[in-house]
């Protein structure tokens, strides 16, 4: 089976500096997996997004070295337009993924589909699917402002999931949300997730991807400082101190729980009860 | 010593859209670090902007440090109340960091040394020494964040409002914004913030307002807030992480904060 | 709330359901023929059956308002400065010694009064029955390139957005002292902390939003389906060769001396 | 002459993107102005701006559509006037090309040149529409004091335009050019369209540190 991404050597720098953002990044990620990548701020984790989804090089063009491979096809050798049905990729602030031009939540859902030329009843279904996916069915005929945050972050979603991507891309799609709006983005993530879709998501917020992802990448400089599962990463004693953990793992080590110590609320709760 | 009275507040916008209907809010805090928390339109930020004087209340008086808002312009109000909006880019302009930040010493008059003072104190605090030559816009957004923050302290009033402080802000950036708030709290400032992120207020807040549909829920200790589940989901909110497990490990009193579940923990066993 | 800028009322007249073009048509034609008519009475025919256009479209008591707001200072400042001082004047009006109104001009302020009176309700004609989505669509539809059509459509949705955030961003400035009122001075250096934050936090949004549409497959050039279907009949098209057909005929009227 | 160069189209949807926010720029501009009570328009900072960082076609195409907006909803007689702003993104834009936004010099000749092409442009409006006036109160009391004084219509109706805009075109592209200044380097030649002239090395555009 292809690879959904893989990265070989890669090293990538932004025009007019000399620091490398990517510094050396090797990884797999299979179909259907659901990686974290966690780092601190200036990790290099939106970078390596956009390296993923071509934007690196087209968009902001800088230096790349090594290879990226996106579903199977070399990431230089696609335009990020062509690569648009098969890869999505959310951003961090919900306002700037409007279109800006559609005034329903049907028709922006349907903006992307159209972009693509597909025909206006395949758009329709596709539209009606994929706001059932993220859960706005019920706000279609809505103004697309007069959403909140997280359901404009989650219209943003169904946007990419109209055009049936086989990744997506995310980063950092819940800093600019409440509770409330990360909790809904994150359910309507794991339905994704148990429908097959692989997901790249780069997020803050360490309890929440210790207890979603199947797999972690944690980021420091630039490089891959561990990546493995989320237990196994988040006991990890330079990742602990670069990059931090959920905050079950801090609980049990000023405890003193033998290691390893729980990273989720579940784990948690069975070690101090034992 | 600062404090903050709000006595019969109503409000209402343009239209009659009515934030704090009668009786009116009837608040009062001392110095220290006190979280205002609800759910999306509760009328926290309507609450915050009646502080300055960005609006003014229907009815009822608001005394920030001891000044009757009412009789004061949001400009003069400025030296009271610092204030650090959620959005930074609702405020970045200058083309300096150092620059942006004493924008609002200087606008107030300050003495040239004062206002140096003042901003190295400020920058250091917030971790952006390094970066006062730099262009705001070339920070990312968390950064960005900390300007405004450090602007806030700048104005070095003796009131400092905190607009959603720790959104979009790493593990360690929280730890220092934690540190930050509790030196402001040593040096006697009253220190508000509104905020979803209960994680952070139990750390970081001794005392928490919560308001639900413009009315009072709650004013007295985190410790008691988080206590009464049922308030907190009403609120449209969820209890802290330390509080969620202590509650399911079967503590009591419920712990708020690392601390208190460390100690829980502790004399447990 | 409405969110995009448009002063569209909802409806169902005639005006409503015709064809944009047939609408942007009979505006344009409107307006040449108000300008081309050579007598204050010839320009109040149009504007007589503007007006009856705009009752038709049921929109006549939004339009009085806003009409008078905007024609109201123009003749006045028209009547003054024409009667006092235009070319023309020999005979006086209404004597002020020095400031002596005078009858010919006076006439020329009423004729450019009438003539824009035509131009506003011609246009409101328009504006109010007419979304302006669907002026885009139609336009696109005819081989206007979608990328302009974005243009259009996003930048009707995007001033009222910045214009709110104008509003937080005074808010944001004042509570940090920056005086907005008092002298000129005082009020004319408030102008960029109040102006620079939109720039600056709009051409940030720019980057971020130009890949996200990318992302959606912003660009492409392939066939694209209509989005809406925009009803037009060759009744229809027939009224707007008709309607194009009378500019010709009345530049010839006028030449031919009508008055 | 190289100065075509700069009108060859090269579309990036960054510049189709920014061509809203440059209408945004206008219409925020002068409601700023409003809200000031500053005796200026100022309502085509973003059109001057369009022009200067990402050539003529998105500061002529961000100025036409300002003015057809603005005509569909709060002022219908600011439709004739679109091609002057059509006309003044293209003078930004040239000036742009030309590096005029880069010394005080350039500014002057960037706001001289703006300030002819919108008291030229709209002189013959001014004309047809309003037997002459601009119909601002002040520079309208010059048209009739020049009229009484037997200066021919056109001279007349052409001081009562030029002392309008002398003052506000001069503001106008002050701003631009500051806000240009104050930009981050890396929006410099972000947006930039044209193709760039033989003298100036193309430099790519960067991202804030993420």
């Amino acid at each position: 089976m292809t690879a959904a991404l893989t990265m070989r050597g890669v090293r990538y720098r932004y025009p007019d500096t000399t620091d490398y953002v990517l510094d050396g990044i090797d990884i797999v990620v299979q179909p259907g997996e659901w990686l974290g990548v966690v780092g601190a701020t200036n990790a290099g984790k939106s970078t390596f997004c956009y390296a993923a989804m071509g934007l690196a090089t087209e968009f902001f063009h800088g230096r790349l070295i090594g290879e990226i491979e996106v579903l199977g096809t070399e990431v230089r050798r696609q335009t990020v337009i062509e690569r648009s049905t098969r890869v999505g990729m959310l951003f961090q602030n919900p306002f700037t993924q409007v279109s800006g031009a559609r005034e329903r939540v049907d028709d922006e859902v349907a903006f992307g589909p159209e972009n693509h030329g597909l025909e206006p009843a395949l758009v329709k279904a596709r539209v009606a699917e994929a706001l059932q996916q993220v859960g706005l069915s019920e706000l279609r005929d809505r103004h697309p402002l007069d959403l909140s945050g997280g359901q404009l972050q989650r219209l943003a979603l169904a946007s990419l999931l109209a055009m049936h991507p086989e990744l997506l891309l995310l980063d950092e799609p819940t800093s600019q949300l409440d509770p409330g709006g990360t909790k809904e983005l994150f359910e309507a993530l794991s339905r994704l997730h148990a429908a097959g879709v692989t997901i790249v998501m780069v997020e803050q917020k360490l309890e929440a991807v210790a207890e979603l992802c199947d797999r972690v990448v944690a980021l420091a400089q630039g490089r891959i400082l561990a990546d493995g599962t989320p237990a196994r990463v988040f006991n990890d004693a330079a990742v602990q101190q670069q990059v931090g953990a959920p905050i079950y793992v801090r609980l049990a080590e000023s405890v003193g729980l033998p290691s390893p110590w729980p990273t989720t609320f579940e784990t948690a709760v069975r070690a101090f009860n034992a | 010593m600062p404090d903050l009275r709000l006595e019969q507040v109503t409000f209402a916008y343009p239209g009659d859209v009515r934030v704090f209907g009668p009786p009116g809010l009837t608040l009062e805090l001392k110095a220290g670090a006190t979280a205002l928390v609800g759910e999306n339109g509760a009328g926290k930020t309507t609450l915050t902007k009646l502080l300055n004087g960005l609006l003014r209340p229907t009815t009822g008086n608001i005394v920030v440090a001891g000044q009757p808002v009412a009789e004061r312009t949001v400009a003069q109000m400025a030296a009271l109340v610092g204030y650090a909006f959620q959005n930074p880019d609702d405020q970045l302009f200058q083309r300096t960091v150092y620059d942006e930040v004493a924008f609002g010493p200087r606008a107030m008059k300050r003495p040239a040394e004062r206002v140096a003072v003042a901003v190295k104190n400020a920058l250091e605090r917030c971790g952006l020494s390094q970066e006062a030559k730099t262009h705001p816009h070339d920070l990312g957004l968390p950064d960005r964040k900390w300007v405004t923050i450090a602007s806030a302290l700048a104005a070095e009033s003796p009131v400092v409002v905190l607009d959603e402080p720790t959104l979009g802000q790493d593990w360690a950036a929280k730890g220092r914004l934690k540190a930050l708030v509790k030196s402001m709290v040593d040096s006697d400032r009253l220190v508000l913030i509104v905020t979803h992120d209960l994680d952070f207020v139990a750390e970081a807040c001794s005392r928490t307002v919560v308001l639900t549909r413009g009315v009072i829920r709650y004013v007295g200790p985190t410790i008691s807030a988080f206590a009464d589940e049922g308030m907190i989901h009403e609120a449209g909110l969820d209890l802290p992480s330390t509080t969620r497990l202590g509650l399911a490990l079967g503590f009591q009193p419920v712990p708020v904060g690392e601390g208190a579940f460390l100690r829980a923990i502790g004399s447990k066993r | 709330m409405p969110r995009g800028l448009s002063i569209y009322a909802e409806g169902n007249s005639a005006l409503h359901r015709a064809h944009p073009f047939t609408k942007g048509t009979l505006t344009l034609v409107a307006i040449a023929i108000g300008f081309i008519a050579p007598s204050l009475a010839w320009v109040i025919a149009v504007a007589v059956i503007l007006l009856g256009l705009l009752t038709l479209a049921d929109v006549i008591r939004r339009f009085v308002p806003v009409a008078l707001g905007i024609l109201l200072p123009i003749t006045l400042l028209l009547l003054i400065v024409q009667g006092f001082a235009n070319p023309a004047n020999r005979t006086v009006f209404f004597p002020l010694g020095p400031l002596s109104l005078y009858r010919e001009g006076l006439a020329v302020a009423l004729l450019a009064a009438a003539r824009i009176f035509c131009l506003i309700s011609a246009t409101f004609l328009l504006s109010f029955t007419t979304r302006p989505a669907d002026l885009a669509e139609a336009m696109m539809q005819r081989g206007l390139s979608p990328r302009f059509g974005y243009v259009v459509q996003s930048a009707l949705q995007i001033i009222p957005q910045s214009l709110e955030s104008a509003a937080r961003i005074r808010d944001a400035q004042r509570a940090r002292g920056l005086e907005t009122e008092g002298s000129l001075l005082l009020r004319a250096r408030a102008y960029l902390p109040l102006l620079l934050p939109l720039v600056l936090s709009s051409l940030v949004a720019t980057q971020e939003r130009a890949m996200a549409l990318e992302v959606r497959g912003f660009g492409l050039s392939v066939h694209r389906y209509r989005r809406v279907v925009l009803p037009d009949t060759g009744v229809q098209r027939a009224l707007r060769w008709f309607l194009v057909a009378l500019v010709p005929l009345a530049i010839g009227a006028r030449f031919a001396g009508w008055r | 002459m190289g100065l075509l160069n700069a009108f060859k189209l090269r579309f990036s949807t960054l510049g189709i993107v920014l061509i809203p926010v440059c209408i945004a720029i206008d219409w925020v501009g002068h409601a700023i102005a409003t809200s000031l009570k500053l005796p200026l328009f100022l309502d085509s900072i973003g059109t001057i701006l369009g022009g200067i960082l990402a050539g003529p076609w998105v500061g002529g195409i961000a100025g036409f559509i300002t003015n057809l907006i603005s005509s569909g909803t709060v002022d219908p007689v600011a439709a004739p006037y679109s091609v002057i702003s059509l006309l003044l993104g293209f003078a930004a834009g040239i000036g742009g090309y030309l590096g005029w936004h880069k010394h005080p010099p350039g500014w002057v000749a960037l706001w001289l040149l703006c300030f002819l092409v919108a008291s030229l442009g709209s002189t013959p409006f001014n004309v047809a529409l309003y037997a002459g006036q601009s119909t601002i109160p002040y520079s309208d009391a010059l048209l009739a004091a020049l009229l009484k004084a037997h200066v021919p219509m056109w001279i007349a109706a052409y001081a009562d335009e030029a002392s309008a805009d002398l003052l506000d075109k001069a503001v106008t592209v002050l701003v631009a050019v500051l806000i240009y200044q104050g930009l981050p380097r890396r929006f410099r030649s972000l947006f930039r369209l044209y193709e760039p002239r033989d003298d100036e090395p193309e430099t790519t555009p960067a991202l804030s540190r993420s």
